[in-house]
């Protein structure tokens, strides 16, 4: 993929990214955070093509390394995350009521 | 070390990363939506599983058995703290796999230099020269928020004389270090711009007073992202300039968001401490004569009144008192009072802050009244009861032009007949600056900790 | 520049569309509609591509209508919208009021 | 025919369209913003007069004079025409300029089917055949909409017992005559399908009502949009695949919010004819007893008044009479009344249409309230004046569950002291319901038409 595509991608990354999360309660701040910190746990796809491609011990055991924390940051976000929402389960009001406020 | 056969062709392969970037888009999406929130989180764990199993199918990796074993540990251990992490935590547990993902990212760009080797690589260069650093000082820096968090160190800022030429210096150095290993692709001058990295983050970080480290994690946050966004170009890998770039954009509005929500501009969190402006809470102590009371008196204006609205705020979730708070307006409200919470979108240390705690204690949610619901009701209400808040309720936001908080919309409990303080002491709070409605005829203080306070003040309560 | 990049590229310019309109106050509708309707005028450099590799006389005719009718999309376009939104210069609220309001 | 040899490269030339298509983004952001507005339009132009300079800086055109030639052409019958338009009269026109701009991208398709001779271009021949039925479909029925807002054709619904029948009928030899020029590429058979598209068009906007056409205007914008997206498939050109795309989401939101402003659905809107549901006004006339009143009477009603709220609608845009409304508002406030007027987001035909309208008329911002501020005002309104709006203040919107308006936000002058109608006859509005506020006892009726009768009471209270 040439650089012009991936600058293109990139700039419309941007502007979902900006557009999307510009709107969002308060109330929803924190798990937002939570949430975005565990997309980029992502880096493990990262993490593991390195890994894949180790020869030398020392490569491997860095990579491997990288494979847990990045593990860590992905399983763990997810999980937390929705934790923090659990807690709202069952306390949504009407539909449309809580949309409004903020 | 065996090598596997890719079974997905380069077309498939981009169609399915394509695929979780949606996920990962309609997660953002979701999770900026009340009613979606939780869905949206769901959606992105399921972007990534794509992502994985993509990246297995599509790419000849050896070492697949270690690799898998790795995930494990990583799980084993991410997985249960996260379970098991009391919600006063939470903040800094998401420091923590924020500053991991950081290291990770570091990590993968140091191993892919040598493999930059071409002189027409000079911008895979400049890509993994910006993902060490930033995944450096986001990994250091997070790791300091934690121990300001968690209070393994002081929470207040820590500055000294030097600091702000001592990080310059440093900042100069990584700059010479990274331009060095653009041009050589040295692997040594890389550990070296990773450890300048690492000192950025830590000198970063400390300046910063402990109540202003939630939007330090959401900046630290974004950068994490912008450096997953660059070992994507490192690595070619679509999905993670897509990915890295959504959280590195949403997390910098965010960051902006949660600084307005309290009034603030980042620039200032960040660096205010060395203006001499921090706002980490004097410790002043006025002695202006105020009204103070006992947790009987309390339970008598509570008990008689006919409306009652109690504003939490952080000193309420420091003495972990929410689950005394709800029975409180369990028993209230059996005497037939009507009770409510009045929610300040910062009240407490993190945004939202407020919702989960009493979402915790099993508060119901038509209780718990936004800002802008419940203002216009301190008219009508007896009592307001003010538990562990300070500047959400300070009318010097409305009336003192200059104040570090003017501005901030506030929760106008002035309006009530009746104001009622829970707090330890006349300490200021998270601002620094004096309340003046301490010592307004209306107000009576009783002095404690907050759930100690409110354990009394029930007890008082059920015995009238 | 392959098809998946382009599929890419889709997928974000849908998410940005969606995204940034759909906070859109109802007494801009009319002028935001205008101007999606002049940015489709673009079309203009599809039958300059066109008209210019045309070879055959029908060919050019056919294109160069395509040309006329594609300039008058984007120049009318944008020229109207301006004219709607010149309406209301000079008659701005106190900036942040107007959006507040809606 | 000379070939002149690009001057750009692939790559400048992509990172030309890239800054293009972020102009395009900015503009329709700064389009949804009432600040940036008109700044979002002119970064439009700028991005399609830098995609304009690629095009021909980067490939290698022949008849560029005769180009040029056809440009100035368009744009020398475009720009007066659009200059010049009356204000009232900006929905056909843009219904125009989007239909010539399908029909543009019609014809790019036509021409390029030769081109996409290889069997492995099936994918291409399919983005041809699609741009070809959808801009044809939003060539033809901008046409019937131009029609129809222009008055050349009657405004009212058109069907006929076969129309669905015929309908699907053109719609199933279209997708046949789609499959085969897939199949084949014969360019006789992509002038049949065409034809076909034309004729779907007609037939997709007959139905419609005068009143919902604008709706409509704005689902045909978003199908150019498609077209054009499509078409740069074909061409190879992301810029148009972006721009095309843009435009396409874009008009499928902004179809919707449109719709969903006036309460309906956009499915009930293009198909609600066939079923009988059509609120296109009926022009049944009550023969209940209404209080009618003069002229003269209702200067004297609002000149002694102390508050008069104006409540324009689609009446005081067809009878013209803005700048008559104006004045009297002028004319009432030189007596120290205060005056405001009502804006409620669907009076009239267009979106904003009463906005454009006053504006027009030079009525200073700070007396146009929108819904939401003025609706608690009326309780201290004397007078509530009603000129040549019915729906958007018939109270049956909130008290008559399935009534065509039930649920839809109304202005509420049923609060006012006294209430005056000016209208021309009984007949109801666009959603063809009786408005029971007619028969309330504080209501009085001005017969006429609005431009006559704010003509009359000017004068009489210029006479008071
Ligand atoms: N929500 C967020 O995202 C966030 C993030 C960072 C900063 N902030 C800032 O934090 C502040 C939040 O306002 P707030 O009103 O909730 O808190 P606050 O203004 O910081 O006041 C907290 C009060 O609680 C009292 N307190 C502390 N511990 C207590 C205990 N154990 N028992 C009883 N009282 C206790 C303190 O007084 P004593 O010491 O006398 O007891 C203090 O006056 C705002 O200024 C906001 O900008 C918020
Ligand atoms: N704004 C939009 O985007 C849009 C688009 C499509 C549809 N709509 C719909 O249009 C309606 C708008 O409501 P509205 O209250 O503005 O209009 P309306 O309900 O259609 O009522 C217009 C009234 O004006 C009177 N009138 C017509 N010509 C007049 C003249 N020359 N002089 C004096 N009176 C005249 C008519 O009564 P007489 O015939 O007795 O004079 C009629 O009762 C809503 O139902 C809305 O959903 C709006």
């Amino acid at each position: 993929m040439g650089g012009v595509e991936v600058l293109t991608i990139l700039v419309f990354a941007v502007f979902v990214g900006f557009e999307v999360v510009s709107k969002v309660s308060s109330i929803l701040h924190t798990p937002l955070m939570s949430g975005a910190n565990a997309i980029h746990g992502i880096i493990l796809v990262g993490a593991i093509t390195v890994a894949g491609q180790a020869e030398d011990g020392w490569v491997l055991a860095l990579a491997l390394l990288a494979v847990v924390l990045a593990t860590a940051n992905l399983v763990g976000g997810f999980v937390v995350t929705d934790r923090m929402l659990e807690m709202f389960r069952g306390r949504r009001p009407a539909p449309g009521a809580k949309e409004d406020a903020r | 070390m065996t090598a596997s056969a890719p079974l997905l062709d380069p077309t498939w392969t981009a169609l399915l990363y394509l695929a979780a970037a949606v996920c990962f888009i309609l997660a953002l999406k979701g999770l900026s939506s009340p009613k979606h929130a939780r869905r949206g989180n769901l959606v992105g764990a399921l972007g990534a599983a794509i992502a994985l199993v993509t990246v297995f199918l599509s790419s000849r990796l050896a070492n697949i058995p270690w690799i898998l074993a790795a995930i494990a540990v990583g799980a084993a251990i991410a997985a249960p703290v996260a379970r098991r992490v009391k919600m006063t935590q939470m903040p800094q547990l998401v420091a923590l796999f924020n500053g991991v993902g950081g290291g990770a990212a570091a990590l993968v760009a140091l191993l892919e230099l040598p493999h930059a080797g071409a002189p027409e690589d000079g911008w895979v260069r400049l890509a993994i020269v910006f993902t060490l650093l930033v995944g450096a000082v986001s990994f250091a820096g997070s790791a300091v928020t934690f121990a300001k968090l968690q209070e393994l160190m002081t929470t207040r800022p820590v500055t000294f004389l030097g600091l702000p030429v001592l990080m310059g210096a440093v900042l100069l150095a990584a700059l010479a270090a990274a331009g060095a290993v653009v041009a050589t692709g040295s692997v040594p001058l890389a550990v070296v711009l990773l450890a300048l990295g690492l000192l950025a983050g830590v000198l970063l970080v400390l300046p910063v007073g402990g109540a202003d480290v939630p939007i330090v994690i959401s900046l630290l946050n974004a950068f994490t992202g912008l450096a997953v966004a660059a070992s994507g170009l490192v690595l070619g890998n679509v999905l993670l300039v897509v990915a890295g770039t959504l959280v590195g954009a949403s997390g910098t509005i965010l960051t902006r968001l949660m600084a307005a929500a309290m009034g603030r501009s980042v620039v200032h969190i960040m660096f205010g401490a060395f203006r001499g402006g921090s706002t980490a809470g004097s410790t002043a102590v006025s002695d202006r004569p105020v009204r103070s009371s006992s947790p009987e008196d309390v339970a008598v204006l509570l008990g008689y009144a006919q409306k009652v609205i109690i504003v939490p705020g952080y000193g309420l979730a420091v003495a972990q008192g929410q689950h005394t708070a709800a029975e409180l307006a369990g028993a209230l409200e059996a005497r037939g009072i009507d009770v409510e919470f009045a929610i300040h979108p910062v009240a407490g240390r993190m945004p939202g802050h407020m919702n989960v705690l009493l979402a915790e204690a099993n508060v119901p949610y038509e209780s718990l009244k936004e800002m802008s619901e419940v203002n216009s009701e301190f008219r009508q209400a007896d009592v307001a009861l003010v538990v562990g808040a300070n500047d959400v309720v300070n009318p010097a936001a409305k009336s003192t032009p200059g104040s570090p908080i003017y501005g901030m919309p506030i929760l106008e409990v002035a309006e009530a007949k009746q104001v009622v303080f829970l707090k330890r002491s006349m300490r200021p709070g998270f601002a620094g600056i004096e309340n003046e409605l301490l010592y307004d005829p209306k107000t009576a203080l009783l002095f404690g900790d907050a759930k100690d306070s409110l354990t009394q003040v029930l007890g008082a309560v059920k015995a009238l």
